[in-house]
């Protein structure tokens, strides 16, 4: 069954492929319904069959098999290239996250194609009278080929090229509109930002590359690890960087690289301070905002994350952390002030990609992804509803002039609604019916993240105690355990340094003392668990662990304080606890304004329409917003997590209060410390309280809210909203001035210095190329040519009496010749008779045998 | 009237029946391998070399070949060349036959006789003004290139009588068609793609050249 | 006499190559000349897949070689055919004789 | 084909009485005096006591024929009679006879090797057409046997003389194919045009009334035009008509009733049907007459052109079965009509149609008869030909729609085998008798041939439905349509048997066998459709008739 689910993965790349081709080849052909209907069959339905295979039957694949599955997968992986014992490999990464990305990108995809159809025939984009409608949908399959080719690439080389190919059809489709004014600039700008984030990514991988030695994303991890145990090559005590000459003290190293693949993240997935881009990048049609910039283009960033989560240190995750937070809360203010229906959304984007960026950052790994997915159907139903109201308005996206389009697309109105509370995390808190509990999308994966982030930023100190030095015996975990008074003041460093401290050779006694003290430690940590009575699942575990003094490698146990993982500042809980707040204002108050109350601008009104073919991805995908939030996904992911996130240095944690994972610490669900039952009180009605306000302020259209805008504090807030905390003010004068400065001193010096060496050069080749044309030229060589031609003509006049033109002479000739030389050679050895030989062996020979 | 026709032409028809037959008789190529079961295993050929069947065959059908390629050299008609080169053709493939090569006699049947030949026909049908032109050649030409000919009719028969080809081998008897297909694809795949390009050039290039002049 | 061996194809190749020869010498018909490069090529292939039953190694080279040839010939004749119908549009003749002149 | 008919009324019944006569006179003493001459040299060269056996047997056996062909001469009235009346119970009963027939004489056949191939006999003696296999042996292998069937079985230890009864057989199946299909077809055109088709030669419905003209072309004057090609005008009509009869030989009836069984049958086959090309075209040209050229221009192209994609369909099943062997294909259709090749995967039953289509141009049928066709061309082909040389076209092209009809039930359409799978039926057990039941209720010549009649009747049916089309929308229909049409299926077929062996090896077969069994669903509602037509038809074939006036016939 492996090569076929994994080839299966791999074949769902070349419809896409193929119809990228046909349709650029021959697109205008096929003409503008058709142009439409191909694309979305072989761009992107036919991969969503095979993704629905490969999906249905991994779902019902039993655990060992598919980890047999993954590995055979691994195993199976072609050489590409070598280049000196550096190899390229490529090959289909088969686990449960690729099978469920892909298939969320198969399925999300699929109906934003369908959309599209509608959608795209309903513009005008003919540019000097021809219709690129066409073109639309190559690059949509083309985006599909490189969305699909980067999740199942099993190494970060692979990653990063169709990494490349999907930034380029990002500036593609943004840039689709390229007769406007508005368009191109976007496109670059997005494009321009992307490889600042993708310059930090290559360092990133070349730090992988040369340390690590392979660029695969297994072996990367199992390098890193054994790296960290051996205390070699990333992790030496200095680190020397090659051509450079620049010398690390080891763990800065890896922490770099940690963020520099993470940079990478940072430009997708338009984390502050590189979101800039996202918001302009509306200016493309509205499919592409939903496919792209929604739903899972940015969320390759995340998968990045998750996908090199292995190579991350403490610091590189912290890193993660803040700029997740920064983004998730500031963007989410910016949303608030925006008119624009879909800038709106566009900020909520990246308020809510910051969320998964700082559930990374926390360790919430699974609820990361948990949160992509679920955010994926629900913002792409909400892009796609934006784009049927923007599409059924005649262009107008200016939520200001709308109101009221309730029944004129009832529904638009409902599903966009359906969004708006999913993505508030609408559910009834603190409620449950059995293991069921009743919410949508937001509900289940916001409040896992913030699970999360509680446990980290409160119940941290857990580890403080207990189990740390139980768990000290395991895997790779032992190198920090006994020196952690002696790297104290830097905890970040401690599993360095004390890695440094094993690896030179000490004491025997100091070794033993070492190891008593651990099993002391150990027993402590049980009396600890038992006494207590808690559920301390990870500290328990550790000391039953550590006090048999058996190797058996259970991953709860590991000790993330002492690898240097802090507790989370308070602070960044509470940014993402007041987004929370946050979310469900400007949502409700983006359809409030645009469904309900009165019409404000009747113009607008009195056009408005629903179109019949681009209601069934909405309500497809209603659907699939309120599957996702239930099955099929999470426990998927879940299964993912254990290998996926099995890092050395960071954990990653489990925020399903019934469902420890393997390898990833449990949440601490101990009654008074239960981060749920906490979250509940904090912000599980966090969604009625904004819905609330909302309704409030713009019940009776925008009269309030003008009227807030214009009193004291708030003005100045809104100005500074109003102006995106002037980040493009600042980029355009620290870059944009700054490049124009570097370039007027280098045209100086193209000028005054370049110029001058190649003017005195190209003098001097005129004066020699004047020489050798009249003497060496026309005297030498050309008399040496004429005489060969001469000569030949000469010859040419001899051979041509022979060629008769008649065929039959020359076969004549041939055959001749042939005779007389196998005559001349049959006469010449033989003296005896050649017929007594013929009839010696037909058997007429009188000689007798 | 009708009964003296009857007389006439019962005798004809009878001859003409036994020719029939004896044409579908003697034709059977397979009748090559009749000293075996009828039932035979594929993969198999049942051929016994040096039986005096084979020898029968070999110079029934050699003889038939030797005679129709001299039918050629003698012919004035184009037509009749390409019936006797037919003949030709279908001796040479049963020769195949008796050289246990089953699946090249097939193939010359096939793509010489289906093929080839009907291609020729073809060409002649459309290339003559008359059924009945013919170009003679002069009696100097036709004396030197007999001469010619026999010449190298001697030459190669001494070269055949001079050379010792030694004792044969006997492994190659049969002819598994899967043997020749996995033989083609693995150790003959390059000629074989290349003859696959060389074909689809043919094609082009035939319609080419004999496309019609657009006016 | 009666067991047939590789000179008994052997010869029998070399009359259909010099009947092919002769062919080829003698008919001024283009499509004639078609014939006699056909039974040249029929006697190669004789040639060859006698040598394979003969002295093969069991590999059946000649066999595939000889594959190759009908492929081969194949190809030539349709091609043939098709400078033959060319020729006869431009000379109205398929008499080769006529189609001395080295220029199209 | 023109329409002709001759009363066979009684004023001419004496002198085919006669005729009759003499050839069953000649034939009897034929093989008597083969019998005894057979014995003679036998007993000249090594003494064995059979010959006076034979010596005796020759003579009884012309006196039996003598006595027999006098009887039957004298009784013809009363045959004459009852053939009228049963004459229909009589064509079913010889197509089951002849299957029975052909299954009785498979098993003697094997019964035969076996007793060659007995452990008491040296085996390597029978490789060897003299045959040594006494008479004492074959009474010490089968002691119960009367000592005349140990004479009758010593006989057949030679090869030469399995493979004169096989060409006998192969023949008498020929002559039998074309002279009742004819029958049939003029039959089938009747009821399509609303009329009867012939219905007074041989009383019932007309049977005998293609032997009546073929008794006629027999006699008829062979005439040959001034200005033919005369030796190619003559070579021309053997040339259609044998490779067609070669085509019978490597033609599987059944796993057993296969006269040789080759590697490369299919292939051979369809060389053969390539050969009947070239005595079309030098038909066409040897006549002089410019129909006739024009006729075989069309022939050619047409033959040509659909050869392509014919082979192209052709090898689809090859490639889903594995083998070039026809006997292995149809081994690899056991089961039921779901597991026949057209039911398999999508791309092999639109292989299939295309298959049959392109089929029907290799004939030379309609809507493909271009080389024939009466209204422009005056016949095309055979303008210039008549009597017993026009016969042997037609027995070529009615053979040709039988084999090619063969070709597609043994490469699609499951073969010998029954639509019964042959686990229903398992219970039987191994005996003789079940043997013979299986082979003729599960997988047995007769339902190959009940299969290929069932073809035949499509393309009859098809004739006189669909009029003729053009010779570039034939070309068209090849080169546009069929063509790339077989190369797309070649190229899915293969990735369906590469992708159901991967699924299939995964322990997955959802999809393939799914499809399987709806393609074999709608095979089973199209032949259960035909059937109800059929019936329907069958009830109301007065008022289906019309105003026709049938009572008044003879034997309607």
């Amino acid at each position: 069954m492996e090569p076929f689910l994994s080839k299966l993965l791999a074949a769902s790349l070349i419809p896409p492929f193929l119809t990228f081709w046909i349709l650029v080849l021959w697109g205008p052909k096929i003409g503008k319904p058709r142009a439409g209907w191909v694309g979305l069959i072989g761009g992107m339905g036919l991969p969503l069959l095979l993704s629905t295979i490969v999906f249905v039957t991994w779902f019902f694949t039993g655990p060992e098999q598919r980890d047999a599955l993954t590995s055979a997968a691994q195993n199976s992986q072609v050489l590409w290239s070598q280049l000196g014992d550096f190899k390229v490999t490529f090959g289909v990464k088969l686990d449960s996250l690729t099978v469920a990305i892909h298939f969320m990108v198969c399925f999300i995809a699929f109906w934003i194609f369908f959309f599209s159809i509608g959608y795209m025939a309903g513009h005008s984009d003919c540019v000097h009278h021809q219709s690129k409608y066409w073109r639309f949908f190559a690059y949509l399959a083309l985006f599909g080929f490189s969305m699909l080719g980067l999740v199942i690439s099993p190494s970060l080389l692979f990653l990063f090229i169709f990494w490349e190919l999907v930034g380029l059809c990002s500036y593609l489709l943004i840039g689709f509109y390229f007769d406007t004014d508005y368009a191109p600039p976007a496109a670059m700008k997005a494009f321009i930002t992307n490889r600042v984030g993708d310059f930090g990514f290559i360092i990133g991988l070349g730090i992988v590359f040369t340390f690590l030695g392979t660029l695969d994303l297994e072996g990367a991890a199992a390098a890193f690890k054994t790296q960290l145990a051996a205390g070699t090559g990333l992790f030496a005590k200095t680190v020397s960087v090659p051509i450079l000459g620049w010398s690390f003290s080891g763990m800065t190293l890896a922490t770099l690289m940690g963020i520099g693949l993470f940079c990478g993240a940072m430009g997708k997935s338009a984390q502050f301070p590189l979101h800039v881009w996202l918001p302009d990048a509306m200016a493309g049609p509205t499919p592409v905002s939903a496919l792209i910039h929604a739903a899972t283009m940015v969320a390759a960033g995340v998968y990045l994350v998750a996908r090199v989560f292995r190579l991350l240190t403490p610091d590189a995750q912290m890193f993660v952390a803040v700029i997740g937070c920064i983004t998730l809360t500031f963007m989410a203010l910016i949303a608030i002030v925006q008119t624009d229906i879909k800038k709106c959304l566009a900020y909520s984007t990246l308020s809510q990609l910051g969320y998964m960026i700082f559930g990374m950052g926390v360790g919430a790994w699974t609820a990361a992804l948990f949160h992509l997915v679920t955010h994926a159907f629900f913002k792409a139903m909400l892009f796609l509803g934006s784009g049927q109201v923007i599409e059924g308005c005649h262009h107008v996206q200016d939520m200001r002039r709308m109101g009221g389009l309730k029944s004129k697309m009832p529904v638009t109105c409902w599903t966009f609604f359906i969004g708006v509370l999913a993505i508030a995390g609408t559910g009834i808190p603190g409620f449950h019916i059995g293991d069921l509990r009743f919410g949508l999308g937001g509900f289940f994966s916001k409040d896992e993240i913030l699970a999360v982030a509680y446990d980290r930023a409160f119940n941290w100190g857990r580890f403080e105690s207990g189990g740390e030095h139980a768990a000290a015996q395991n895997g790779g975990w032992q190198i920090a355990n006994s020196e952690r008074e002696e790297a104290s003041e830097s905890v970040s460093l401690a599993a360095f340094s004390a890695q440094h401290k094993t690896a030179q050779p000490k004491g025997a006694p100091e070794l033993a003392e070492q190891d008593a003290h651990a099993k002391q430690e150990g027993r402590t940590g049980e009396a600890n668990g038992h006494g207590a009575g808690t559920a301390q699942e990870a500290g328990g575990h550790g000391a039953e662990e550590g006090h048999g003094g058996a190797a058996a490698h259970h991953a709860s146990a590991k000790d993330p304080v002492a690898a240097g993982m802090k507790a989370l500042p308070k602070w960044m809980f509470l940014f993402a606890i007041i987004t929370a707040y946050i979310t469900p204002f400007y949502m409700f108050r983006a359809w409030w304004l645009t469904f309900m109350g009165k019409p404000r601008d009747p113009h607008v009104h009195e056009h408005a329409h629903e179109s019949k073919m681009m209601t069934l991805p909405l309500a497809v995908l209603a659907v699939g917003t309120l599957v996702a939030s239930y099955a099929l996904f999470r426990p998927m992911l879940a299964h993912a997590a254990p290998v996926a996130a099995d890092a050395p240095l960071v954990v990653a944690v489990d925020g399903e209060a019934h469902d420890p994972a393997a390898s990833l610490i449990a949440l601490d669900h101990s009654a008074d410390r239960n981060p749920h039952s906490k979250l509940v009180t904090i912000v599980g009605f966090s969604f009625l309280v904004g819905f609330a306000v909302a309704w409030l302020v713009y019940r009776k259209g925008l009269g309030i809210a003008e009227r807030l805008k214009n009193t004291f504090p708030l003005n100045y807030l809104h100005t500074l909203l109003e102006h995106k905390y002037y980040f493009d003010e600042l980029y355009g004068f620290l870059w944009v001035r700054g490049c124009r400065g570097v370039a007027a001193v280098c045209g100086f010096i193209d000028t005054w210095v370049i110029d001058l060496v190649y003017n005195l050069l190209s003098s001097v080749t005129e004066r020699l190329a004047a020489f050798t044309g009249r003497v060496l030229d026309a005297q030498g060589v050309d008399g040496f040519v004429n005489g060969i031609s001469e000569t030949a003509d000469d010859l040419a006049e001899a051979l041509r009496r022979p060629q008769t033109g008649g065929i039959r002479k020359y076969v004549l000739w041939t055959v001749g010749i042939g005779t007389a030389v196998i005559a001349a050679f049959l006469l010449a050895p033989y003296g005896e008779s050649a017929w007594t030989v013929v009839a010696e062996r037909l058997g007429f020979g009188t000689h007798g045998g | 009237m009708l009964d003296s026709g009857c007389r006439v032409l019962k005798g004809r028809v009878i001859l003409r029946l036994l020719l029939i037959a004896s044409l579908g008789f003697v034709a059977l190529p397979a009748l090559a391998q009749a000293q075996a079961a009828p039932r035979v295993e594929p993969g198999v050929v049942y051929a016994t070399p040096g039986g005096w069947f084979e020898a029968a065959m070999f110079y029934v059908f050699g003889g038939l070949a030797i005679a129709s390629a001299l039918g050629v050299c003698v012919s004035r008609s184009v037509v009749r060349m390409a019936t006797w080169l037919f003949f030709a053709l279908g001796a040479v493939s049963i020769l195949y036959f008796l050289l246990a090569a089953t699946f090249l006699a097939a193939i010359q049947l096939i793509v010489y006789v289906g093929g080839v030949l009907i291609l020729l026909i073809f060409g002649v049908m459309l290339t003559s003004q008359s059924a009945w032109v013919r170009f003679t050649p002069t009696r100097t030409n036709l004396a030197v290139a007999s001469l010619i000919c026999v010449g190298l009719l001697i030459c190669l028969m001494s070269v055949l009588a001079g050379t010792d080809f030694g004792p044969p081998s006997a492994t190659s008897i049969g002819t598994p068609v899967e043997a020749i297909g996995r033989r083609l694809l693995t150790h003959y795949l390059v000629p074989f793609e290349i003859a696959g390009v060389l074909l689809m050039i043919v094609m082009v290039g035939a319609a080419h050249l004999a496309r019609q002049e657009k006016n | 006499m009666l067991a047939i061996g590789l000179i008994h194809y052997l010869i029998i190749a070399a009359v259909l190559f010099c009947a092919g020869v002769f062919t080829m010498v003698t008919k001024r018909n283009a499509i004639g000349i078609l014939i006699g490069v056909e039974l040249v090529l029929n006697s190669a292939n004789v040639n060859l897949i006698a040598f394979d039953r003969y002295h093969g190694k069991g590999a059946m080279d000649g066999q595939i070689a000889a594959l190759f040839v009908i492929v081969l010939a194949a190809a030539e004749a349709a091609i043939a055919v098709a400078i033959c119908m060319n020729f006869y549009k431009n000379l109205v003749t398929v008499d080769v004789d006529q189609g001395d002149a080295l220029r199209g | 084909m023109s329409q002709f008919s001759v009363p066979w009324t009684s004023r001419y019944l004496p002198s085919a009485n006669v005729f009759v006569r003499n050839m069953l006179l000649l034939s009897a003493l034929l093989a008597g005096g083969l019998i005894a001459g057979a014995a003679i040299t036998r007993y000249y060269f090594d003494g064995h006591p059979l010959a006076s056996f034979l010596l005796i047997l020759g003579p009884a056996v012309t006196l039996a024929g003598l006595l027999g062909l006098a009887v039957a001469v004298k009784a013809w009235r009363l045959i004459e009679a009852s053939l009228m009346r049963f004459a229909f119970f009589i064509l079913i009963g010889a197509v089951v006879g002849v299957s029975v027939g052909v299954f009785a004489g498979a098993l003697f056949f094997e019964w035969i090797q076996a007793l060659i191939t007995h452990p008491a006999n040296d085996p390597t003696r029978f490789a060897y057409f003299g045959g040594e296999l006494m008479l004492s042996e074959i009474a010490q292998a089968c002691p119960n046997l009367p000592r005349l069937v140990h004479g009758a079985v010593w006989l057949f230890q030679f090869p030469l003389v399995r493979d004169l009864v096989n060409v006998g057989i192969v023949f008498g199946w020929i002559n039998v194919v074309p002279a009742y299909m004819i029958w049939w077809e003029r039959k089938i055109a009747g009821r399509i045009q609303s009329r009867l088709g012939p219905m007074r030669v041989g009383r019932w419905h007309g049977w005998a009334q293609t032997v009546a003209d073929g008794v006629k072309l027999i006699f008829k004057e062979d005439l040959i035009p001034e200005g033919a090609d005369k030796p190619l005008f003559k070579v021309a009509a053997y040339l259609a008509f044998v490779p067609v009869v070669l085509a019978f030989v490597a033609l599987p009836f059944g796993a057993t009733y296969v006269f040789r069984e080759m590697d490369v049958a299919l292939v051979f086959i369809l060389s053969m049907m390539g050969i009947e090309v070239v005595g079309v075209i030098l038909a066409g040209w040897a006549s002089n007459n410019k129909w006739s050229v024009y006729g075989a221009m069309r022939e050619a192209c047409q033959m040509v052109a659909y050869e392509i994609p014919m082979g192209l369909a052709l090898v689809l099943p090859v490639i889903a079965a594995g083998s070039l062997n026809l006997t292995h294909i149809v081994d690899s259709q056991t089961g039921g009509w779901f597991s026949w090749m057209a039911f398999r995967n999508p791309f092999l039953f639109a292989g299939f149609v295309c298959y049959y289509v392109a089929s029907l141009a290799s004939c030379k049928r309609a809507p493909f008869d271009l080389p024939e066709s009466e209204s422009e061309l005056v016949a095309g082909f055979h303008t210039e030909y008549s009597g017993f040389r026009w016969c042997l076209f037609f027995f070529g092209e009615y053979a040709a729609m039988f084999v090619v009809s063969a070709l597609a039930v043994i490469l699609y359409l499951g073969g010998w085998h029954s639509f019964i799978p042959p686990s229903w039926v398992s219970g039987l057990g191994e005996g003789v008798a079940a043997r013979a039941i299986s082979g003729l209720l599960v997988s047995g010549p007769l339902w190959f041939i009940v299969k290929c009649v069932f073809l035949l009747y499509v393309q009859l049916w098809l004739r006189w439905t669909l009029p003729r089309i053009r010779i570039d929308q034939v070309l068209y229909a090849c080169v546009q349509v069929l063509l790339p049409l077989t190369m797309l299926l070649l190229v899915g077929n293969t990735l369906w048997v590469w992708a159901d062996e991967a699924w299939t090896s995964s322990g997955w077969s959802g999809l393939s066998s799914m499809l399987n069994w709806s393609l074999g669903g709608i095979g089973v509602l199209f032949m259960a459709g035909f059937f109800a037509i059929a019936v329907y038809g069958f009830y109301h074939r007065r008022r289906l008739v019309g105003t026709l006036v049938i009572d008044p016939l003879p034997a309607a």
